[in-house]
């Protein structure tokens, strides 16, 4: 048996300690510090045969021993009339060792606990997954979002009211049938770097449609199909016009 | 040896662990009584639970023993195990909502044209979630459906009545549709331009 | 409105199909009740098994309600069938669990100066486990998180409420006398230190 296994059967420095002090049935309150000191460095020097890094944890509460134990060594002086008594160089560490006993005997009744309680079964959850398969839709709704959604909506048509009504003054002055011709031959490159020949005719009204706009487009494209510029076809009475680019050497009349 | 008591305790403890029927032979073994001994006190148990009305039953299947829910409290398991998704509606939703809410009866081409955009899905999703409802039909060309929002409306925003929406200034102003003069002689040369791009 | 029969009623088979530990917020919301009222209902269901003795019991874990079987089937229960035993802790892990049961909100530094060892590998352990949670930041230096217990601690311990932890000084003497026995058992499993370097 190693002392690595016998190590880990104490939790520390403290639960060495306490083992030792109470192995020599000495009073935690009156620690035979040197005859403790020496039981324990012969522990710790064990440890550190095979684990240095587990000894070095227990390191710390061996120079604790050992300051006090020279502590102790020095007489104390008598007090002073009036004064307070030289505190016992181990009160500081007793302290620490009757907390962690005191937690170490708690964690011995939460171990009685936990044998208790596992002697109690509880089942799993029953099947349920008719009812997970499909979930209620609960619509989660408030007025302050329908206000919300609702100004947040009227802004929007105001901003878009004006904008709107600015831009299409200006477009009215400006529209030409040249204008509306280099648009839709734009349109009909860009179409066709796309990998597209056709466009459709409601692409040729720019922005604002009104009767006048789509008028303009009409008519360019009227005149476009007279310059053998471009093709139009309608496949139907009051269907979409389908525009392409007149293919080179080809007859405009199909 | 066991008492009864001490017996049947085991017994209610083993049935709940097992889940499926227990069978009153394994029982008997693991109780070390004799089958006859513990179909007896399976049926004792049995009638105990259904006296006191428990929420839980035992039920007997052959010569086997299962706990089980009361059928009566089938909606309450229901709701317990449904899981809940919570769904918001859109913003589109929310609008086309409060247009109906605020204009209401009104149609679907009347929003469209306070809103620019066609809104026939969005109605559709709010009529399938009984927020809006059909009101009859308008007086107008083609009679188109009136819309008005219904009572589940009226529950989910926490109003009693329509007339609890909140005041909105100049609400007249806002929701006229402005182009609609345009709009309606447009749709009749080309209706595709006008619908898609407006 | 349901009667308060009919509650219970309802309560019992929802636990019944839960399995898990019930929250009475849940429950209350299931059958349309106030929180109040189930908290209440289900801790009469919880007497009324203890009182009647039934094989099967209602545990409480903070606000939730859970059946469970009672303790001394434990036995025959095992014969019945095999259940899975919950893996019992370490005695590092049941002391960093007491230090952080009876401080908590405690800080890592702080339970390591009671132990006297770092005890980060344990706390992860706990954490994982499910048995210990992060309960916000301290005010001091580093701002270093403060661990608490869950309702887990409570379920694996038996507790019903972090109230039913004894007081500390209740347990002095009580287990001192248990000392000899560890002692004992201790020099058995240590001869070879003394032998060789006393």
């Amino acid at each position: 048996m190693s002392y690595k296994v016998r190590l880990q059967s104490f939790e520390g420095p403290f639960d060495l300690l306490v083992y030792l002090i109470e192995n020599a049935r000495m009073d935690i309150y009156d620690i035979r510090i040197s005859e403790i000191t020496e039981q324990y460095m012969e522990y710790v020097n064990e440890i550190k045969k095979t684990d240095v890094a587990a000894a070095t944890e227990f390191m710390v509460l061996a120079a604790t021993l050992i300051d006090i134990k020279s502590r102790m060594i020095l007489p104390r002086p008598k007090p002073v009339e009036g004064g307070e008594y030289e505190e016992d160089p181990r009160s500081a560490l007793v302290e620490k060792l009757l907390e962690y006993r005191k937690f170490k005997e708690c964690a011995e009744m939460l171990k009685k606990r936990e044998e208790l309680a596992t002697l109690v079964y509880e089942k799993p959850q029953e099947d349920i997954s008719e009812y997970t398969e499909s979930p209620d839709e609960l619509l989660k709704l408030n007025v302050d979002q329908l206000a919300t959604a609702f100004e947040l909506f009227l802004e929007k048509k105001q901003r878009a009211d004006e904008v709107r009504a600015r831009y299409t003054r200006i477009e009215r002055d400006r529209a030409t049938m040249e204008d509306r011709m280099a648009f839709i031959r734009e349109h009909l490159t860009r179409a066709l770097k796309g990998g597209s020949r056709r466009i459709s005719f409601k692409e040729t009204v720019p922005d604002r449609k009104d009767r006048y706009d789509i008028a303009v487009s009409f008519v360019s494209v009227l005149q476009m199909m007279r310059d053998h510029e471009i093709t139009a076809e309608q496949k139907s009475l009051y269907g979409d016009i389908s525009i392409s680019l007149a293919e080179e050497g080809t007859d405009i009349e199909q | 040896m066991n008492s009864k008591k001490t017996i049947k305790s085991a017994l209610e403890s083993m049935m709940y662990i097992w889940g499926q029927p227990l069978d009153a032979g394994t029982a008997a073994e693991v109780c070390n009584i004799s089958k006859e001994d513990a179909l007896l006190y399976l049926s004792e148990l049995k009638e105990e639970y259904d006296e006191q009305g428990r929420g839980i039953m035992i039920r007997q299947i052959g010569k086997s023993f299962q706990f089980a829910t009361r059928p009566e409290n089938a909606e309450f398991i229901e709701r317990l195990c449904t899981p809940v998704k919570i769904r918001k509606l859109s913003q589109s939703a929310l609008e086309v909502l409060a247009i109906v809410a605020y204009k209401q009866p009104v149609t679907k081409a009347e929003i469209d044209s306070i809103r620019g955009v066609k809104c026939d899905r969005v109605m559709e999703g709010l009529v399938s979630k009984g927020l809006v409802c059909e009101r009859g039909r308008s007086e107008a060309v083609g009679r188109p459906i009136l819309y008005g929002t219904t009572d589940e409306f009226l529950k989910h925003f926490g109003f009693s009545s329509i007339k609890e929406l909140p005041e909105i200034d100049d609400l007249e102003g806002v929701l006229s549709s402005e182009y609609s003069e345009d709009d309606e002689s447009e749709q009749m040369k080309f209706p595709e331009v006008n619908n898609e791009h407006v």
